[in-house]
């Protein structure tokens, strides 16, 4: 059993960078969840929530510090810290891209209320799938799975871009309405943010390839 | 390729320079070797006349008359292995309980004192320990000691008969005094060359200081200083001058450790000098050649015990 | 808790045994010093004692300058001849010792320290006293470098030894032959060592008799020709003391003081010079 | 992981003289119970003598003097005079391997053995001590060959069984990997991560990662170079320590930036 | 001079932060230009620049990667390498930044020219000078002076709820017109990244107050 | 860095036997100029054997054999009879400092006297080489007093000033700082770092991170198991080798997974 000490703050790592990767899914879920059913309140819970994200950030990157300062890991170990690393930047940037979401949600329940655009459903779906199978990736080590998920981009891309056209055009035809003019820009930044949200699970499966295989790859 | 089958053409062992320093000075190392057959070579040569006319006999007989020119040497035999015996059954206590205390680590001050005193003893040369045997050891060791034991053992073999001042007894008490060093330096050496680490620990485990230097650090120099005693043995019987001065000089067997008796190295240093004629002269030589076969034999094994313990794997 | 009570006691009790035993060995090394001391200092008091030569007995005036310069041609001679020859065996040794060679040279030379003296006298009598048909210091000399030399060889291998590896492989790797390194780096690292281990040598030759017995003989006169019969300090302490007169018993006590005042300084001196030695090794 | 955890050493303004010259001067530290505790520090800076007085190792050197105070439990290790009883109950592992010259099993008996522990317990002793130094499973079929048999690394941890045997309660090393190869040193370090469960180990080494990697406290010594004495400059849980030292004397020497 | 080599890898190290700092600096100068100017061929540049940018981190990470395997640094000299990834991380999310006002500046140019609102200048002109400042706290190693440019969020946070409620207005009451629309929501989003730049900086002051002194601190 | 360079000394299928056994087999890598080629590997598994072939020190070594070839230049070492050429060309420092018993001018000047060199070269030489091994500035002052006053690490720098009066081109250093406090490991370190400049160096180390440290590149050594001889694993520059090593043995050892 070599390096006990070392295996154990690892493992502990893992253990951290996939607590954060869950939460950053619930946080993204809830979101979405709390937008469609215009919810201000789980919306705010959302906004709170992301300061335990925060700390369980903060809190790993003090541990790979410790760790390297004590361990002195090379290689594959140190491949392991620093893709924990690279990984948990990129989880705590989609927790605030929930965040966000969140806070537009927050204002829509202000706005008059009208039917969400199916768009938002499969866009929401999509993305959480991405965070979901990008984390499972991650846990199993399995790489090539990482670069799967991070193929599915351009479906979401797809839909972004539909929603942003929509909503312009919408935005231009339509009668003086500030109210409808906030909501449209409102549901533009969130789609905005689920296209970036995707974007960040392209990064994290580039970082699980350089985790295992110490490959510097380019997925966007 | 062609690398591959030059590679395997190229003779196996590599060219080097010639060394001509080592050559000279390995031809200057044969001295000791030469010596030494050289030696043995020489006597065998001189005693050969004496080996012809009494063959084994010689070690047999006890017999030892220049007028009628028949000689046996067990009298002087006799004489080395018993007093040398009794010199190591002196020192040897003696000497290991110096070389436990020398070898304690930190020897300064008192003990190093010590330690210089004990090997001074060995430097002063064998005469001066002749002649202060002879007038100050002998008389005393007959009053106070060789007197009292006739008197109350002396049913007991050996320890019976008349006492003398000049006798086997005094002679190995002498030689006791003059193996000591030798005892107690290659055993300190020994004892030292036992590693730090094992007194520590054996401390650290909570040992006592006895327990420490009886159950581990004497048996972890077991070997050596088995050794250190045979090596002490060689000594005691190649000595000449100082047993020639106090053993009495009589060439027969005694029935006492008391009385007078001789050793191989003293008849020759007695009576080689008027020697005459060659069976003599050859039988004495003879005798040099019994003693210096004995104790080459037992240096080399007391050597190669040596050798052995302080070679063996850092424990 | 009283089981090491006990073990303490114990230890106690054999740590005092080993002391007693300790000073035991060390009673005959006072009694020696002492009585020869007091016995031979009204010998020595005397300065014919250093510049007469032995007279018989009833004759007053006598002294050992015989003796004294015997000892000095006799040691002189097997020195020249045992010295540079046991230094460069030791080295040899320190330096080539691993083959089974110098493994031979080596044991030789350790059987040679345990040779009984008596035997090199026997031997330098059969070399060169019955070819020459005369007792001579030669002889004497011849059987006093033989016990010499394995002094010599292993205390210079033991001083070259000391020297670490790294010393000579540091010189060659300078890319210096290997008898320069030898000679000129390492020798001189150890010549303290070897110094004393000749000094050692000496004290010991001077201090032997058996060799010189039947080689040397002895000589009542004064004489400076090393083919004639000689004397030696030792010799006149053995021969003298077994002779019932007084005055050259006393004689003989005289002679031992003297031997063994040299035998002392000279080891203490080397002593000394050895621990500088061992100091100097221990910072290479 | 460091954290709450019983004094065991209390180290009280400690000085150290051997003979005329000081070696420590006003040492005060508390060692944890059941964690490891390191010191670190360049050579000479006093941190085998520190480790000495522990277990009055001190007392074979003539003219060792210690002055201050160091409970163990209450009870001042520095003034005591049950020697065997403290021995006993700190136990002390060297640089260099040193298996007594007998087999396996009788160098882990040794102890036992004195302290006249009868023999059942002393062969359960033998077993669950070379299991908890991790050597049960290379050694149980060859009890009776010499300890000299075994490899430099099963050596130490023979050792550290051995001291294991008269049950100590803290278990001091003095380098005890600088003998070592790297895979023996890894070794090493797993086994005093696991005895930390159950001993408070002090551990000296050269070797600062080596502090880094296995300790949770760690106590940094430097030699004042004025009074050419050794002092303890910073004592902190490791983590810190590497991370943040206090002292800009420790963070010199922890990044190898002295003199 | 101790340590010779791993001081090398340091200097070089601060060199490419520095230069990273620069360049994102001049990025976000350059598409700012090029939307005041409605330069789409300027704006371009930007976009093919941020591959520059996204090298020079990539070789950051490397080599910090390849210091802590050779060189295993503890305490101040981990900090300082580890600071210097957190901080790179930022600048490399400047970067995207840029890159994007670019991408609405191209959309812009398409769209028929109005004069830009003075705000836009203001914003500019701010988070320039927080960029500048901030690189140069980092150069000094000026711990005072970071925390002293994380300090000036305020105001560009102002500004932009001014832009933002301005432009919803405008949208809200102005007549039908999909190029209107378009272009509000695109300045909109220009707003929306210059105040996510200032964010950044935010973050850089709290990496160089870590890497100077070892505490976390939160200056948002 | 490493990059471009050209190669001085070509190994090409070297074994080694120390007698019977054998030591080495079939090690094949090129060593580039003016540049620090560390070697690494588990005890016993051949560095040392392999570095003294480069200046054919196994000669002093009865039974010692090399088989291959060893081009310095495009001249075969390992068979060469120019061994005092050799020797000046390929210096060398060994694991314990080994100062010369003279005075620290001495020391230096050792070599040059001997070669013959006239008395003004010699002197520029004691102070040009002094400088170059960054030990003048501490010594100037006291260049008489005797080469054992100084510390451990002024002893090997010292060495390494000695070596250098020679005005050798390749420098191999056999675990140059294993017996050196880290402070003055670290000065070596940074000497070697400038000598490279010059020089090319070969350094066998126990200490991977030292061969991190220090080197251009590493080549790694392991013994084989069932021939029981060295071979080497893997030689690649530094910074690949212990970021991504190619193979898995390389791996193992370095993160400290053996066994
Ligand atoms: N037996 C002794 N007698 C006198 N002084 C000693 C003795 N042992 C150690 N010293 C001195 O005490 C100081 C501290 O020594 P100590 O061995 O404790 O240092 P250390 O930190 O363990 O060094 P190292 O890392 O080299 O083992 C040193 O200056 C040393 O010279
Ligand atoms: N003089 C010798 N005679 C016989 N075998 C030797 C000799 N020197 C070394 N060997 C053997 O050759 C092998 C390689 O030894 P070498 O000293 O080169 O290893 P190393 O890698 O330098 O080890 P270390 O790290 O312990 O110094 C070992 O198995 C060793 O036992
Ligand atoms: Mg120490
Ligand atoms: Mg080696
Ligand atoms: O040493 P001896 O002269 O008695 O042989």
């Amino acid at each position: 059993m070599p390096r006990l000490t070392f295996e154990r703050e690892l493992a502990s790592l893992r253990e951290s960078v996939v607590r954060m990767g869950t939460v950053v899914e619930a946080q993204i879920e809830a979101s979405l969840d709390a937008l469609r059913r215009r919810d201000g309140a789980s919306a705010e819970k959302v906004r709170s929530q992301d300061q335990y994200l925060n700390e369980l950030f903060k809190q790993i990157r003090e541990q790979i510090f410790m760790v390297i300062a004590t361990q002195q890991p090379v290689a594959r170990d140190l491949r392991r810290l620093m893709g924990i690393q690279y990984i948990a930047t990129e989880l705590e940037r989609m927790g605030d891209y929930a965040v966000r979401i969140a806070r537009m949600t927050k204002t829509l329940v202000g706005l008059p209320d009208k039917p969400l655009r199916a768009e938002f459903g499969l866009m929401g779906d999509l993305s959480i799938g991405q965070v979901h199978d990008i984390l499972e990736a991650l846990i199993d080590e399995n790489e090539a799975h990482a670069r799967e998920v991070a193929g599915r981009d351009n479906e979401i891309d797809r839909l972004y871009h539909r929603v942003f056209d929509e909503l312009i055009t919408e935005m231009g035809t339509g009668k003086p309405d500030p109210d409808g003019a906030l909501r449209a820009v409102t549901l533009l930044l969130v789609a905005h943010n689920l296209e970036r949200i995707a974007d960040r699970v392209t990064n994290v499966a580039e970082d699980i390839v350089f985790l295992e295989t110490g490959q510097v790859v380019e997925l966007g | 390729m062609a690398a591959a089958v030059d590679r395997i053409r190229r003779p196996a062992s590599i060219p080097r320079p010639p060394d001509r320093y080592r050559s000279l000075i390995a031809v200057v190392s044969w001295a000791a070797p030469a010596a030494l057959i050289l030696i043995v070579g020489v006597l065998f040569q001189q005693a050969w006349p004496s080996v012809t006319r009494f063959g084994l006999g010689f070690f047999i007989g006890s017999e030892w008359n220049q007028v009628t020119d028949h000689f046996a040497a067990l009298p002087f035999i006799f004489g080395t292995v018993v007093t040398s015996a009794i010199a190591l059954a002196f020192a040897l206590p003696v000497g290991i309980a110096v070389a436990v205390l020398l070898a304690e680590p930190g020897a300064q001050g008192v003990r190093g004192a010590l330690g210089t005193g004990i090997e001074l003893l060995a430097a002063i040369p064998s005469v001066v320990y002749g002649i202060w045997a002879l007038y100050v050891l002998a008389p005393w060791t007959l009053l106070h000691i060789e007197i009292p034991i006739t008197d109350h053992f002396g049913s007991i073999p050996f320890l019976g008969g008349i006492p003398r001042q000049t006798s086997l007894f005094t002679a190995a008490l002498v030689l006791a005094v003059m193996i000591l060093p030798t005892l107690s330096a290659v055993s300190r050496d020994v004892i030292r060359a036992v590693p730090r680490g094992l007194r520590e620990s054996t401390f650290a485990l909570g040992a006592t200081w006895w327990e420490t230097t009886w159950k581990v650090v004497l048996p972890a120099a077991r070997a050596g200083l088995f050794g250190a005693t045979v090596l002490a043995l060689g000594r005691a019987l190649a000595e000449t001058v100082a047993v020639a001065m106090v053993i009495g000089n009589r060439p027969e067997i005694p029935s006492s450790i008391f009385s007078p008796g001789y050793t191989l190295a003293a008849v020759i240093a007695n009576e080689f000098a008027e020697a005459t004629g060659d069976v003599y002269q050859g039988a004495l030589v003879e005798l040099g050649l019994v003693l210096i076969l004995v104790t080459l034999t037992v240096n080399v094994l007391a050597l190669l015990l040596v050798r052995s313990a302080s070679a063996r794997p850092a424990v | 808790m009283r089981r090491n009570l006990w073990r303490r006691f114990g230890s106690t009790f054999a740590m005092g045994a080993v002391y007693g035993l300790t000073g035991l060995a060390l009673v005959p090394l006072g009694l020696v010093l002492w009585f020869t001391t007091a016995k031979g200092l009204p010998s020595v008091a005397h300065m014919e004692f250093f510049t007469n030569a032995q007279r018989p007995s009833g004759i007053p005036g006598g002294g050992v300058a015989n003796a004294i310069v015997g000892t000095a041609i006799v040691v002189s001679l097997a020195s020249l001849a045992a010295i540079p020859i046991g230094v460069l065996s030791g080295i040899y040794l320190a330096e080539y010792g691993a083959g089974r060679w110098a493994s031979w040279v080596r044991l030789a030379s350790d059987v040679l320290v345990g040779a009984p003296s008596i035997a090199l006298g026997l031997f330098a009598f059969a070399l060169v006293v019955v070819p020459q048909h005369h007792y001579s210091a030669i002889a004497a000399s011849v059987a006093l470098s033989v016990l010499m030399l394995p002094v010599v060889i292993r205390t210079t291998e033991g001083a070259v030894g000391l020297i670490p590896n790294g010393l000579r492989e540091s010189g060659l790797a300078l890319g210096l032959p290997r008898w320069r390194v030898s000679l000129q780096l390492i020798l001189p690292a150890a010549a303290p060592g070897v110094i004393t281990g000749a000094l050692l040598a000496i004290a010991r030759a001077a201090g032997e008799t058996a060799p010189v017995l039947f080689t040397a003989l002895g000589n009542q006169n004064l004489v400076f020709d090393p083919t004639r019969a000689m004397s030696t300090l030792p010799l006149v302490v053995f021969r003298d003391a077994l002779t019932p007169y007084k005055d050259l018993q006393q004689e003989a006590w005289g002679a031992a003081l003297l031997l063994m005042v040299m035998v002392l300084v000279i080891n203490l001196g080397s002593r000394w010079v050895l621990r500088r030695q061992i100091r100097l090794a221990r910072q290479l | 992981m460091p954290g709450a955890a019983g004094t065991k050493l209390e180290v009280d303004s400690l000085s150290f003289f051997y003979g005329k010259t000081r070696a420590l001067k006003d040492v005060t530290f508390n060692i944890p119970e059941r964690r490891i505790t390191a010191i670190i520090g360049p050579s000479g800076c006093g941190k085998t003598t520190l480790l000495r007085v522990f277990n009055r190792m001190y007392d074979l050197v003539p003219g060792a003097r210690a002055q201050g105070t160091v409970l163990m439990d209450g009870n001042d290790i520095v003034t005591t005079t049950k020697l065997l009883d403290l021995r006993q109950k700190v136990g002390m592992v060297f640089q260099r391997p040193s298996p007594f010259p007998m087999s396996i099993r009788d160098n882990v008996a040794f102890g036992p053995r004195l302290l006249g522990w009868n023999k059942t317990r002393v062969k359960e002793l033998v077993r669950s001590s070379l299991e908890a130094a991790a050597l049960w499973d290379e050694v149980s079929d060859r009890l009776d060959e010499p300890a000299t048999s075994l490899s430099g690394g099963q050596q130490q941890r023979l050792v550290i069984a051995r001291c294991l045997a008269v049950s100590p309660e803290v278990i001091l090393m003095d380098e005890p990997c600088s003998a070592l190869d790297p895979v023996a040193t890894l070794k090493i370090e797993d086994l005093m991560v696991q005895l930390a469960r159950d001993y408070t180990i002090v551990i000296v080494t050269h070797n600062m990662q080596q502090a880094a990697r296995v300790s949770d406290f760690t106590a940094f010594m430097l030699m004042n170079p004025e009074g050419r004495h050794g002092e303890l400059i910073e004592f902190a849980p490791t983590a810190d320590l590497f991370n943040a030292p206090r002292d800009p004397r420790t963070e010199a020497y922890i990044t190898g930036r002295f003199g």
